[in-house]
């Protein structure tokens, strides 16, 4: 047991020095880079938290979401809107486009939170395609129809503080990205977090635990909703104008993917996988025709290869599985 | 496991013993005329179940009698198409299985059911979730009051671990161990709970003879924390040994009740369950 | 004198891959070819050659934006033209305002782009609102018709052109002298539009006005016909090429119309001459699309732009354009630009699918 | 007596674990042979094992001399070994018809012989003839284990290999069931029985192993292991109800 | 009532050619459990190769069987190309990630659907291409008021016999029981003596070549191909599988039907422009009230 703990200490020091090293290294990035590079960061960053927003749906509480991208869209055109119409400024929206989404996914997934696997798989599917096509077909006459909204100021508070360069936006997504991870992992640890791994592991057997699957896959949704506005929030400020097809199915699978890539449920697995998803394209884009064409083979080598995701979550000691095994014998 | 080795003997109440027990205890938990059908299957039917407090009452029947499913129904599983489920003087009709832990019964399950990649020890915290409250933005903030109750599940699990005796184990996944010990986990998980009611399906199927003394010890010893037990049992060793009052259904219907040996001996459950008892090996 | 051969330096921002890679595969094919033309003459500057640079937007908006600074941090980069989706175009043009590019539209067409007050910002195509215009005024007098069905597929370039269509029809139905019938989208992508198709048949117009683009107007031309629509069958400018001549089979195109701008083929001016020449030579085709050779005409008048004012520099560059520009005769023909970098005088015509597949102005 | 089934120093790992640590076991032809030991000591790997579920790091299985070792699953099957699984594992959404038949999917050509098959399966266990269009699913658990036996049978094996058939069956069924794999060994089926109702298992088999995290530790005759000291000590627990008597 | 007697045929018509698709898709969908995001994508693949056999490949046909036969010779050849390029992608992309469940598999899947895309559109070049009008007969049937291409016709009945055939091998046939039960649990299954790679084989060369087939017929239904349209009719496919009930191939084909009529009617009742948020809309509504889909059966999960 003592060896074991030993291991244990030794590697989370190693994880904190690494943390770290990470942290500084985001720091002082942009100071080396070039602005392209700092705006392709800056997307990284987009991806990491729209990443996120979509593990906690499918990661934690394994529901098939495959039309997140609707409620980013939701984030962003209530962004969009209010702050073209009513000039209300972009940092006060973020919290409110953040409830508008979360506010969507509670009004909208309430009746179909009981649907199971692919069902509700094809449920999310059909409301991400519902928001776009809405949309796009300009509603009320307020959001452009497939123009989108133009003209959307930079983030800021008064005159104060104000983002408006590649580098301040490069910081201000990954202060919200680092905000965020810290917030997730407190969930994690929490009954909430367990909760939801629960609901994963077996529905039937989590209710009868005494935990409310209905209310916490909601919960789930709500959250990761609220996180994807707040992503649209930035996006829209970020590029000045929203439109919708920037939030097509395709983007929802890349979503997706970008959390199995990493390893479901597993927060620097999320950071893996957006990057892998956002900086892969920028590497390859000198191949023009034929990225994509890579792109999808090593989408697949990937999951061949590491199946359980790059960095899959690990739980308790199963890293150590065997030296546990070992001390359990001399005890027993 | 708990490790007391007493002998069998102390562990067996002599009839009187038992009667007088039934008559100072009332009864906690009922069902009235339950009834659950399945298309055009009545699996349930107008059946009538009493358990008194403090007692280990057993519910047997030959293989598919409707155990199970009363179990569910009463769980909230599955939904009665007929009847009441009395707990605590409470109807719990319409009520979902979270609320039903909530009141106080927990519950195992015939094939086992544990969150399979999550460690021992978060499995029984889980167990928790239904005794304490704090909430999502408390989570997220961690604040003081999270942390405080998060160390008290912590450590009431560790207890419950101990109690089980799968502390060893309280960083494995659940899948990872044995199907014997799987079984005492889930029996943690429940206990997690601190129900006053802990229903248990076929807690001894898979152990062998041994393995089954040891949980008749141990269920016993769940007695002493107020706890009422209603399992359903196959294996006569075990529901012999340690039920108070044993009512047997067939059918969906109860076709007698009473105490273990009356059952043991009613020429109706020889022929629908324990079969003509043909010399033993021995 | 080394530093004088360096070469200048043009972005070019496409939709290399994505849906709309045939749109950036012209593009780029037309823009090369014409700095092949100008560097064949001896480049700009005194010598100095004329190289592209490519990025891709996947004609989405987010890697728009990327693409742009993927061009703007290049710092040899003089200007850039770019590019096909108006969406696209406009995260774009902030960026390139931003960072004091000039960068010139080729296929964004929308009219609002332009009415934003950037300084940096021109486009060589026209606006949808001349071309919606030109369909009211001059082809449904035309056609003598009174009631007019327009279609469009919901996308930026369609649905802009049919609603400046719609506007500019509004005084007269106003007046009562024509009817709009029907309004509607269709969903682009599809293959089987015969359920919208049957809904305008029952609104029996005499002028059907198409605004999308040329895949579905193929498909839509035969099932409108097969299913006995009789109008007449008028496309926009992106509905109408070999290409959809191909998916209608000629039997339905011909008779079919066109209200285009540009159409390469009908150019006579030499340098349409010339630029046809040579892209014939390398690609024995000539590209399909009215777009890429606005995206040539990009290239044409910046260097232009450069090589008189005999700057690369970005505010002496938009100066000229914007003040200085006139009648310059590019590809496309005469070209100056007039306060908010819109084309000045872009004519307009009405084609026609002659029964050998070939293209001409009606009436000529 | 000729050797039916031999395995020879087994090996099986799971991933970095050692669930087998070198098992040697015999089956000669007409016997009924029975596998005891505590959960979790590998019974069950090692009827994966022989049937070819699992791959083997070393040692040898063979069956009358035949090598068994990469023969694929549905191979061994068709050489008859017939494996009933652990936990029933009946197909849930399939009905009781259909799971029998897949039991004889060895030989579907052989439409009249199924049916007689499933006709003694159906007299075995005259409650699956009254479920037979039912989904396997909804079946009772004691049903689903008497269907999965009845699958097993319905492929004809030389030698069945029966992973807890006592499982969660009503006592009187249980006894059936230990009738039922008499009978068929009296048909001549040799039967590899792993049983945590050791009393029953022994009373039934010729011969047992008594197997303890991987290894096997004790092996004998029957009668022999139920008088063994430490067998009655480990397995056969002192019995509650006799002492009530 | 001509007009909506006239629509409704309209939307079967769009209808049948979900269903087709949808046919193979459930197929692999129903048995494997995997969103196969790649069976548009070989559909397109499909339409593509028996557009290439059509103008280059089988003028040979054509000149001996005349234009029937060159067509069947297109459609045969494209459903074994595909075939292959479905048992292809099955070996490289699915086989070895099995085993750690679906999730993996999706992704997998969504490579497989970009690569053949992209392919396609490095082979043909991104414009559109159109079946030429020679190889596809265009005879016009009147039947009462309406007007049905004969092709139409013989699409259809060529789908109502796939799926009949389908569904007797899949429901009566004891090799399909071995498919079911695959689907259910390979360990057990191969515990019977089913030989699981002949299953998985089976399923992976029929469905995509039931969508090649398909894939060649819209071609030349419509004519127009591009390399994108195998997304839509993938996810179209999909959706006919969820709303008529996982794994049930008359669902499918039931779901392909109602999708087409759907669209019909949002298209003409509401607006074109609505027409996918309607359809959408109906399913959802569908699946509240019928959470397994229309003849999804209740799955047998005992607690
Ligand atoms: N979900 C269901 N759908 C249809 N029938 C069911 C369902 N659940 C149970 N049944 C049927 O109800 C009857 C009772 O089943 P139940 O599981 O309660 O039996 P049981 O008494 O627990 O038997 P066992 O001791 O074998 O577990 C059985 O005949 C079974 O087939
Ligand atoms: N799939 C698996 N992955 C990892 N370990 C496993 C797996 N299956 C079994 N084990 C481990 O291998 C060992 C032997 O397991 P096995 O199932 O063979 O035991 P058993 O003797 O059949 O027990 P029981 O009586 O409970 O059925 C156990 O320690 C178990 O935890
Ligand atoms: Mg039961
Ligand atoms: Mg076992």
């Amino acid at each position: 047991m003592k060896l074991n703990k030993n291991i244990k200490e030794k590697n989370s020091i190693f994880k904190k020095w690494l943390i770290i090293l990470i942290a500084i290294l985001f720091i002082v990035l942009p100071f080396i880079i070039n602005a392209y590079w700092v705006d392709v960061l800056f997307f990284f960053g987009i991806y990491a938290l729209l990443g996120l927003s979509l593990n906690i749906v499918l990661g934690e509480v394994g529901l098939f979401d495959l039309g997140h991208m609707g409620f980013m869209a939701i984030g962003a055109y209530t962004t969009a809107i209010l702050n073209t119409y009513f000039g209300i400024p972009i940092m006060i929206l973020l919290p409110i486009s953040a409830i508008a989404a979360g506010a969507f996914a509670w009004l909208v997934c309430s009746p179909i939170i009981h649907l199971r696997g692919d069902y509700l798989c094809i449920v999310t599917i059909g409301m991400g395609e519902i928001v776009r096509l809405t949309l796009n077909n300009n509603l009320f006459g307020i959001t452009g129809g497939p123009n989108g909204v133009f003209g959307i100021d930079f983030p800021s508070l008064g005159s104060i503080f104000i983002v408006d360069n590649s580098t301040k936006f490069y910081y201000y997504i990954w202060l919200i990205v680092g905000l965020t991870i810290i917030g997730l992992v407190n969930l994690q640890r929490s009954r909430i977090g367990r909760a939801w791994n629960c609901i994963r592991e077996d529905e039937i057997a989590a209710e009868a635990t005494g935990i409310d699957v209905k209310y916490y896959k909601l919960l789930a949704f709500v959250l990761g909703a609220g996180l994807a506005g707040v992503a649209g929030n930035i996006y829209a400020s970020k590029l000045m104008m929203v439109s919708p097809e920037s939030f097509n199915f395709m983007e929802s699978c890349l979503l997706f993917c970008i959390v199995l890539i990493g390893g479901m449920g597993s927060i620097p697995g999320v950071l893996i996988g957006s990057a892998a998803i956002s900086l892969f394209p920028e590497f390859f884009r000198t191949f023009a025709q034929y990225r994509m064409l890579i792109f999808g083979a090593a989408m697949v080598a990937m999951m061949i290869f590491r199946p359980g995701g790059i960095w899959p979550r690990k739980r308790g000691a199963a890293e150590f599985k065997s030296l546990l095994m070992k001390a359990g014998e001399e005890n027993g | 496991m708990a490790k007391d080795n007493n002998s069998m003997e102390t562990m067996i109440r002599t009839k009187q013993e038992n009667e007088e027990i039934n008559k100072i205890n009332k009864v906690v938990f009922q069902t009235d005329k339950l009834t659950k059908k399945f298309g055009g299957l009545i699996a349930v039917n107008n059946f009538d179940l009493k358990v008194s407090q403090g007692q280990i009452s057993s519910l047997i029947g030959p293989n598919g009698a409707g155990k199970t499913t009363v179990f569910n129904v009463v769980t909230g599983i599955y939904k009665a198409d007929g009847g009441k489920v009395v707990f605590k003087g409470e109807d719990l009709a319409g009520k979902k299985p979270h609320q039903i832990i909530k009141k106080g019964i927990a519950r195992t399950f015939q094939n086992i059911r544990l969150f399979s990649n999550m460690t021992c020890l978060e499995n029984v915290m889980a167990g928790q979730h239904c005794r304490s409250r704090e909430g999502t933005w408390s989570s997220v903030l961690q604040t003081p009051g999270q942390r405080k109750e998060e160390l008290e599940i912590k450590k009431n699990a560790e207890d419950r671990l101990k109690q089980v005796g799968l502390w060893k184990y309280q960083d494995e996944l659940a899948k990872n161990i044995a199907y014997g010990n799987q079984r005492m986990l889930e029996i943690g998980r429940a206990l997690a709970s601190n129900p006053d009611l802990l229903i248990l399906d076929e807690p001894s199927s898979g152990l062998n003879d041994k393995e089954s003394e040891d949980l008749i010890i141990f269920l016993k010893s769940l007695l002493k924390e107020d706890l009422t037990i209603l399992l359903i049992e196959h294996d006569m060793n075990v529901v012999m040994g340690i039920s108070h009052w044993v009512t047997v259904m067939d059918e969906g219907k109860k076709i007698a009740e009473g105490l273990p040996e009356d059952v043991y001996n009613n020429p109706q459950v020889i022929e629908a369950y324990l079969g003509k008892d043909e010399e033993e090996e021995e | 004198m080394a530093a004088d051969k360096l070469p200048v330096v043009i972005g070019l921002q496409a939709p290399i891959t994505g849906a709309a890679a045939i749109e950036g595969e012209m593009a780029k094919q037309s823009v090369e070819i014409a700095a092949q033309m100008i560097n064949e003459k001896g480049g700009i500057l005194g010598g100095r050659m004329i190289e592209i640079r490519i990025a891709d937007d996947a004609c989405q908006p987010k890697a728009g934006a990327l693409a742009a600074m993927k061009l703007i941090t290049q710092k040899d980069i003089v200007a850039a033209i770019q590019t096909y989706g108006s969406s696209v175009t406009q995260p774009a043009s902030d960026i390139y305002e931003k960072f004091k590019k000039v960068n010139i539209a080729y296929g964004a067409t929308v009219t609002g782009l332009t009415e934003r007050g950037l300084k940096y910002f021109f486009r060589t195509c026209g606006r949808t609102d001349t071309q919606g215009a030109f369909f009211a005024d001059e082809v449904v007098p035309l056609f003598n018709a009174k009631k007019i069905a327009i279609m469009h597929d919901n996308q930026t370039f369609s649905l802009g052109l049919a609603e400046d269509t719609k506007k500019a029809l509004q005084p007269k139905i106003d007046a009562g002298e024509v009817e709009l019938v029907y309004f509607d989208a269709i969903t682009p992508g599809e293959s089987d539009y015969t359920v919208p198709l049957t809904k305008l048949r029952e609104t029996n117009p005499d002028i059907f006005y198409f605004t999308g683009y040329f895949p579905e107007a193929g498909l839509i031309i035969r099932q409108a016909r097969d299913i006995g629509i009789t109008a007449v069958f008028v496309g926009g400018d992106a509905a109408i090429n070999e290409d959809f001549i191909n998916i209608a089979g000629l039997e339905y195109a011909t008779g079919c119309y066109q209200t285009q701008e540009a159409l390469i083929e009908y150019f006579t001016n030499p340098e349409a001459m010339a630029f046809k020449e040579a892209y014939k030579a390398k690609y024995n085709t000539l590209p399909s699309s009215p777009w890429s050779v606005y995206a040539a005409d990009a290239l044409w008048v910046l260097a232009e732009a450069i090589d008189k004012s005999g700057s690369t520099d970005s505010d002496v560059i938009a100066d000229y354009l914007r003040n200085k520009m006139d009648q310059f005769p590019s590809i496309t023909g005469p070209i100056g630009f007039d306060e908010i970098g819109d084309r000045i005088g872009t004519g307009i015509n009405l084609y026609v699918v002659n029964a050998d597949g070939s293209f001409g102005i009606y009436g000529k | 007596m000729t050797i039916l089934l031999k395995v020879e120093d087994l090996k099986i790992f799971y991933g970095s674990i050692e669930a087998l640590k070198g098992i040697s076991l015999t089956v000669d032809e007409g016997e009924i042979v029975t596998v005891l030991g505590a959960n979790g000591a590998g019974k069950s790997t090692l009827l994966r094992a022989i049937s070819g579920l699992l791959p083997i790091r070393s040692g040898k299985i063979k069956l009358n001399d035949q090598e068994l070792n990469h023969v694929k699953a549905f191979k061994i099957v068709m050489g008859g070994i017939s494996h009933v699984p652990e936990g029933r594992k009946v197909f849930a959404t399939l009905t009781v018809d259909e799971n029998l038949n897949l039991g004889a999917y060895t030989r579907r050509k052989d439409k009249e012989n199924i049916k007689e098959s499933k006709e003694r399966v159906y007299d075995l266990f005259p409650i699956l003839k009254a479920r037979r269009n039912q989904l396997s699913g909804t079946l009772s658990g004691g049903e689903q284990q008497m269907l999965a036996m009845g699958r097993g049978l319905m492929s004809t094996p030389r030698i069945l290999l029966l992973d807890e058939p006592s499982l969660g069956l009503a006592p009187l069924l249980v006894k059936q069931i230990f009738q039922i794999i008499r009978e068929i060994n009296n048909q001549g089926i040799s039967i590899l029985l792993v049983e945590q109702n050791a009393r029953k298992a022994l009373s039934i088999a010729d011969r047992g192993y008594v197997m303890e995290t991987g290894n096997i530790t004790i092996s004998g005759l029957a009668s022999d292991l139920k008088s063994d000291k430490k067998v009655q000590e480990a397995y056969l627990g002192g019995a509650a109800l006799k002492k009530r008597k | 009532m001509k007009i909506i007697l006239e629509q409704l045929l309209n939307g079967l018509t769009i209808g049948s050619f979900y269903a087709l698709i949808a046919l193979g898709y459930s197929m692999v969908y129903g048995v494997m459990k995997l969103i196969n995001f790649a069976h548009g994508d070989l559909f397109a693949l499909g339409s593509y190769l028996g557009y290439t056999l059509l103008v280059f490949g089988s003028t040979y046909a054509t000149v001996t069987f005349g234009i029937w036969g060159g067509m069947i010779a297109a459609m045969l050849i494209a459903a074994i190309g595909i075939g292959i390029a479905g048992t292809l992608i099955e070996r490289i992309a699915y086989r070895p990630i099995y085993s750690v469940g679906r999730l993996p598999a999706v992704v997998s899947a969504l490579g497989a659907s970009i690569v053949i895309q992209n392919g396609i559109m490095v082979v043909w070049g991104p414009r559109p291409q159109a079946y030429p009008s020679q190889v596809v007969p265009s005879i016009m049937l009147n039947v009462g008021e309406f007007k049905i291409t004969l092709l139409q016709v013989i699409i259809l009945a060529i789908s109502f016999v796939l799926m009949g055939l389908l569904y007797y091998i899949v429901q009566k046939t004891t090799f399909g029981a071995a498919i079911r039960a695959c689907a259910l649990d390979r360990d057990t299954a191969a515990l019977m003596g089913i030989n699981i790679e002949t299953i998985i084989f089976f399923i992976f060369a029929l469905g995509p070549a039931l969508g090649g087939m398909s894939g060649v017929m819209v071609g030349m239904y419509y004519r127009k191909i591009s390399f994108i349209m195998g997304w839509n009719y993938g996810l179209k496919a999909f959706t006919a599988t969820i709303l008529g009930g996982i794994g049930n191939i008359p669902g499918a084909m039931l779901g392909g039907l109602l999708l087409g009529v759907l669209e019909m009617l949002g298209s003409t009742y509401i607006s074109t422009a609505y027409k996918d948020v309607f359809v959408f809309l109906v399913l959802i509504l569908v699946l509240i009230f019928r959470p397994r889909g229309l003849l999804g059966e209740k799955v047998a999960e005992k607690v």
